[in-house]
């Protein structure tokens, strides 16, 4: 978030904070209070993200259902700390419950870089996995990881409301072990879980 | 304020699937909208083309995902109309208690999706609750709980489980009461007739003339029903009415859409628990899968130049399916399969509904239609 | 359940295919469905290209048929007798607009076993055969029933039989960039993975086994 | 003497201040200190030496600033306090509103608990984190955890036990399920990045919900939360609160206007349009209670309502209650008049291109709001720190002895804390249960209803305040009678059983939009 050219005001507030900011940290350092501040905020932090995870109210086919049926009264997804949101802006997770059509290929793209960064992807159901039953047609993509870089497959068409619990459940695994990385230091370090296989 | 073109874009909370809604605005009165559907389309008439008689069905299932038995026997009435099957007696009912029980999930799901569209959120969890009842009965009939697969060509994949009968009273009874909280929710919320009443008119003669059927029509006033008007399956023997109901001068409002629609789940419910009880042969008996008595003898392959049609009456409208045979594999495969769905008809009707109400209103008026984008874009 | 009686409706089929017939290009006839516990007369009539608009609006205002429920495309390139071919669907269904007494509107609830004359719910198929062209078209109706107008849209979309007098002919389905020239509904274009055996080969990824490396799963 | 109980948090920081000033006062040397010095130049310089400094006793310069300095520790100290319960008893508010909404919809909620702080997520766990620490830090927290595993029955092989094998000690940590989801929510958005989109106005972007979440956080300070729990206690408490109170909307607007996007630009003008509206009704009704208290100090409106009148405005304004209660929803943007962050057609209304730590801080400053409201009405209306029926209960026969000890033992906080989570609910429980008004409806309903009913009830107040009171209470007969022929007319108007709709067969209704719109009165 370096924008130079941004000058509040007269008297820089950037350049406060650097300076502040560089000070302490060195002598944070120093005193080896960084490390037990990062471990002990690390762990706060990291439970925070795990405990509330905010998919996009994002409906494209039949999974968009049993997404809905999951935040219903029977299977609450809202137990988990799942609770939808409409902008991009306000989620971490983009749930992509359907195929991918060549003339949604860019929005849902659009709909990926609006969103802040610690962010993951689910792909659930067989139409985001692979272009399930469509595979062959010549207006959906093959798969939502074709354009996305996917953290969490959920097979089924479409999966139970339970896999779809479940695979929250994979993905706060995944936040527990490699931590809210960015996304896009995340490609190469970390394979995509597949539900059912471990 | 000057005039401003709004996309309510692919992704909205108010689209129920992915379709942009494109509205001129001025200040707060919608001028002129534009409806731009595609997003998920899919092809499923091309590769319809390359897959037999018995696959199409699980395509037919995921056309609308609401009322996923309800277009998968449109197709079946239509391939049997290509290929001249005779359906046992039992078989017709079964089918009727499998689409009847799926045109209630299917409103309680347009029910719950219109709550918060105005507003209400408690709505969708209660509709959604009551759609998960409705849900199990069908999972005992088809297996999974959205997409059946049920009928076959020439009858239904299995005859009705034991003990469904029972269940299914006893879960249809459950649901006729919990209707009345919704109509509190509803009808007594003052906040909601403000919403819902005098906004969205639409006349009769000019909807059927823009091709919109179904509830949205029978909301004017209008007995309009495929299922009487040109009778198919037994819906002759059983003794019910199509809801219609006393709409405004000015043509059918969102609130007369919403009275049809509740008044069309307690009527389907009567209809199952009818023909639970009319059932040839008793709803305990159980005939094994393939049994004569639940499914016909059915040829697999259609000569060049046969052609069958059936239009069938969806939730959300008239549905009809045109299969051309003589395909691919010596006929095994259809030549062209064509789809109609009723929903590609009406929300660029719906769109043109809009013009003169407020922006607020958009949500309301869409809603009360009942749009789902699967069956639209195909 | 009061449902219009099977005499009924096959005169009045007849009646509507025999008035069909005198037209001139137009053969018809009355075909019955039998599924389901009544039989149903449907009006089939084809219609050659040139005065397909005369007979529209013949329908439409004599016959008062005022539902069109599906226009269809279908390209038969092998075929001899036609290359592109439309199908329309429509439906009588005889609704009228509700009466309006002191002020509240009194819902007409038709009766259909008592219905008659140009009440009577008929189904009529018709289809216009289309000879080998490169740019197959054919008269709109879009001005007649409305409801064909997205119908027409979706037609040359996807297939490519274009309708003159069509006001707004645009993509509706497929994405507005694809190319000019592409329908895919017709017969030269394949879908992806058509009659390609190794795809179903090793779907799983895992080697197969000689022996039936010819057959096609 | 104005009400008081035991939790005098005020009066021991007054003492202690006072005590710890003085203090210093006399440890300071009393006697003069001379500071004088002199500089001396050369003596071919010619001039005479500089003369600095003069004689300083520091005794008596500390005793001219004590009294501001006590004042200076002594708001600081309070204002403290009152911040730290505002933000402690406002985790209690979102509890309710996710727990309580999800019952009405047949859910469970939230169940996340600080015990998972310490168990992992399924089969993966945090392992050994506290190794990380340095200097051997950690060890300690190593062993207790082993001890904890051991004796209460989990199997140590991993060092954080995973979630489903093991249900274990942390048994306490699983204090309020959901209590802490809130808490979840805020330190995710904290590590969020911040996004601003280009094409937005920055500064202004930036800038909004500050002003917003200021404003809000400045009408705490003239709250009081007990007798003696208040950060400042200004004569005209109530006008100052008010008028912060009204300042949000502007932020709202900036924040509409600044992010450049079509659909917080009509959110942003709705909410600045229903604001207004609803300002003017809301400030009406709280100038009645200031009438009818005679005082435009919250401390003093709260005890008038216990020592002098002994009855509470409730009783004495119903219209006004009810009033505020829908000026205060429409204030806060809660459901029925939520137009401005309308889910269905706005997306998010003003706060869509808002992200991160800024949208967290404004969730937070949503609840804050409206557990001010929720707060003021207890004060208004609901007699602040007084036990419902306190004095008869003390007076009581024989239980009177027993409710005088709990009375004298349960702070005023509780109470007033007690009565606005209650009121919280209530404004849950509408939310749960009532629709979205259009904004045009809302506006309508704003200034054609509630603006002249709110004007009757000032005129109310004011008769009464002349005519009827008597110097020291109310007539005995005044609120008895008040309140039987308020809800008299209350249910008279909420029976909409109309006779010519019913033949409809429709429910009808009465609230009248443009027209009276009976069901079939839009039916022209």
């Amino acid at each position: 978030m370096t924008d130079d050219g941004q000058n509040y005001s007269m008297f820089s507030s950037r350049l406060l904070v650097d300076t502040v900011g560089d000070v302490t940290d060195e002598a944070l350092k120093a005193s080896r209070l960084k490390d037990v501040i990062g471990v002990l905020a690390g762990r706060l932090f990291n439970w925070g993200q795990r405990k509330s995870l905010f998919p996009l109210h994002l409906g494209i086919k039949c999974c968009a259902l049993e997404m809905a049926a999951a935040g219903a009264s029977r299977f609450d997804a809202e137990r988990f700390g799942v609770f939808f949101r409409s902008s991009p802006r306000q989620c971490d997770v983009l749930l992509v419950n359907g195929p991918i059509s060549k003339k949604f290929a860019d929005p849902i793209v659009r709909l990926w870089e609006q969103m802040p960064e610690p962010k993951w992807c689910i792909a659930m159901g067989e139409c985001a996995i692979s272009g399930g039953p469509y595979f062959q047609s010549y207006n959906i993509l093959e798969g939502v990881d074709t354009i996305i870089p996917v953290d969490v497959y959920i097979p089924g068409c479409p999966p139970r409301p339970e896999a779809l619990i479940d695979g929250f459940g994979k993905l706060r695994e995944k936040i527990i072990r490699i931590g809210a990385m960015p996304s896009h230091s995340r490609l190469e370090s970390e394979a995509p879980i597949i539900i059912g296989d471990i | 304020m000057a005039e401003m073109w709004i996309s309510m874009g692919p992704q909205h909370p108010m689209t129920h699937g992915l379709w942009t809604l494109k509205v001129k605005v001025d200040g707060e009165t919608v001028v002129d909208t534009e409806p731009d559907l595609g997003y998920i389309h899919r092809g499923v008439e091309k590769i319809c083309e390359s897959r037999d008689f018995t696959q199409i069905t699980t395509y037919c299932d995921r056309l609308c995902y609401a009322s996923a038995n309800t277009w998968s026997h449109a197709y079946i009435y239509a391939a049997e109309d290509l290929l001249e099957v005779e359906v046992p007696e039992r078989a017709e009912y079964i089918r009727l208690v499998a689409v009847e029980i799926q045109r209630i999930a299917s409103h309680l799901m347009w029910l719950g999706a219109y709550g918060p569209d105005i507003g209400n959120l408690s709505v969708m969890v209660w509709c959604l609750r009551e759609r998960e009842m409705m849900m199990d009965l069908l999972q005992e009939l088809g297996g999974s709980r959205m997409h059946y697969n049920f009928p076959r060509i020439g009858g239904v994949k299995r005859d009705l489980p034991h003990g469904f009968a029972l269940r299914a009273r006893h879960k249809l009874k459950l649901f006729l009461d919990r209707i009345q909280e919704y109509e509190a929710l509803f009808d007594e919320s003052t906040v909601f007739l403000i919403r819902s009443q005098g906004v969205g008119y639409a006349k009769p003669e000019e909807m059927i003339n823009h091709g919109v059927s179904g509830p949205n029509i029978r909301a004017a006033g209008v007995n309009h029903d495929i299922r009487t008007s040109h009778p198919y399956s037994v819906y002759s023997e059983l003794d019910w009415t199509p809801a219609v109901e006393r709409s405004s001068i000015k043509g059918a409002d969102c609130y007369d859409r919403y009275r049809v629609r509740v008044e069309e789940m307690r009527q389907s419910a009567n209809l199952v628990l009818q023909a639970l009880d009319k059932i040839p042969g008793g709803a305990e008996t159980y005939h094994e899968p393939g049994d004569p008595k639940i499914l016909g003898k059915a040829p697999i392959r259609a000569p060049e130049g046969t052609s069958g049609s059936h239009h069938f009456e969806d939730s959300r409208g008239e549905s009809m399916f045109y299969i051309a045979g003589g395909g691919e594999g010596r006929g095994k495969m259809p030549y062209r399969v064509s789809i109609r769905s009723p929903m590609f008809i009406t929300i660029p009707y719906a769109s043109k509904c809009m013009i003169g109400y407020k922006v607020a209103d958009i949500p309301a008026i869409m809603g009360s239609f009942d749009p789902c984008i699967g069956e639209t874009d195909r | 359940m009061p449902v219009v009686s099977e005499k009924t409706q096959q005169a009045a089929a007849e009646k509507l295919a025999e008035a069909l017939g005198k037209m001139e290009g137009v053969e018809s006839s009355v075909d019955v469905r039998t599924s389901g516990t009544q039989n149903r007369p449907i009006v089939n009539a084809s219609v050659s290209p040139e005065n397909w608009r005369k007979v529209a609006e013949e329908l439409k205002n004599k016959h008062e048929v005022d539902h069109c429920s599906m226009i269809t495309g279908i390209h038969w390139p092998e075929s001899t007798d036609k290359t592109w071919e439309v199908v329309y669907h429509f439906l009588r269904t005889g609704i009228k607009n509700p009466v309006i007494e002191e002020g509240l509107v009194v819902p007409n609830i038709v009766n259909f076993s008592k219905v008659k004359g140009k009440q009577v719910p008929l189904e009529i198929q018709i289809s216009v055969k289309i000879q080998a062209t490169r740019t197959p078209s054919l008269a709109s109706i879009q001005d007649i029933w409305v409801g064909a107008d997205w119908n027409e849209k979706e037609t040359w979309d996807l297939v490519g039989i274009d309708f003159e007098g069509h006001i707004g002919m645009r993509r509706v389905l497929n994405p507005h960039e694809s190319p000019v020239g592409f329908h895919p509904l017709q017969k030269q274009h394949k879908l992806r993975y058509h009659g390609f055996e190794e795809m179903y080969d090793d779907a799983q990824g895992f080697m197969r086994k000689p022996v039936d490396s010819s057959r096609v799963k | 003497m104005a009400s008081s109980d035991w939790l005098d948090i005020r009066g021991w920081t007054e003492s202690l201040i006072g005590w710890s000033m003085d203090k210093t006062h006399d440890t300071l040397p009393s006697e003069d200190i001379d500071l004088e010095f002199t500089i001396s130049r050369p003596e071919w310089f010619l001039e005479e030496p500089i003369v600095i400094g003069s004689e300083i006793n520091l005794q008596s310069g500390f005793a001219d600033i004590q009294s501001s300095l006590e004042a200076f520790f002594i708001s600081t100290i309070m204002c403290t306090v009152v911040f730290t319960t505002m933000m402690l008893t406002l985790m209690v508010v979102p509890y309710i509103e996710r727990k309580f909404i999800a019952r009405l919809m047949d859910r469970i909620g939230a169940t996340t608990s600080l015990r998972s702080l310490w168990i992992g997520e399924g089969p993966s766990t945090a392992g050994d984190w506290w190794n990380k620490l340095p200097m051997g830090m950690g060890i300690p927290i190593g062993m207790i955890n082993r001890a904890l595993n051991s004796s209460f029955g989990n199997d140590h092989h991993l060092e954080t036990i995973d979630r489903v094998g093991n249900r274990g000690y942390h048994g306490i940590w699983f204090l309020f399920p959901g209590f802490f989801q809130a808490l979840a929510d805020f330190l995710k958005f904290a590590t969020k990045e911040h996004l601003v989109p280009d094409k937005a106005d920055k500064l202004v972007f930036e800038v909004a919900p500050v002003i917003i979440i200021a404003t809000t956080i400045m009408c705490y300070a003239f709250i009081p939360f007990g007798p003696h729990i208040w950060a400042a206690n200004p004569e005209l408490s109530l006008l100052f609160l008010m008028a912060i109170f009204g300042i949000a909307p502007l932020g709202v607007f900036f924040a509409g206007w600044s992010s450049n996007n079509k659909y917080t630009l009509i959110g942003g003008m709705r909410s600045a349009a229903q604001l207004t509206a609803y300002e003017i009704p809301l400030l009406i009704t709280v100038l009645s209670i200031a009438v009818i208290s005679g005082s435009f100090n919250i401390l003093e409106i709260v005890d008038f309502q216990i020592e002098n009148s002994d009855t509470w405005n409730l009783f004495m304004l119903p219209l006004g209650a009810a009033l505020f209660l829908i000026t205060m929803i429409a204030e806060v943007e809660r459901i029925p008049f939520d137009m401005p962050e309308a889910e269905a057609e706005l997306v998010e209304g003003w706060w869509t291109e808002y992200g991160g730590i800024r949208w967290g801080l404004m969730f937070a400053v949503e609840m804050m709001r409206a557990y001010a409201a929720c707060i003021l009405f207890a004060m208004f209306f609901l007699g602040g720190w007084e036990f419902p029926f306190e004095d008869s209960l003390a007076a009581a026969p024989v239980l009177g002895f027993i409710f005088e000890k709990l009375f004298f033992i349960i702070p005023g906080i509780v109470v007033v804390l007690l009565k606005a989570w209650l009121l919280f609910a209530f404004f849950v429980w509408v939310r749960a249960s009532l629709h979205r008004i259009r904004t045009d409806q809302i506006l309508e309903f704003g200034w054609r209803y509630l603006l002249p009913l709110s004007i009757v009830n000032l005129a109310f107040a004011m008769y009464l305040r002349l005519e009827i009171w008597t110097g020291n209470s109310w007539p005995i007969w005044v609120p008895p009678v008040i309140t039987i022929v308020s809800i008299a007319l209350f249910i008279i108007y909420a029976i909409d059983e109309d006779k010519d709709a019913l033949e409809y067969s429709r429910r009808p209704y009465n609230t009248q939009t443009l027209d009276k719109a009976y069901p079939g009165s839009r039916r022209e």
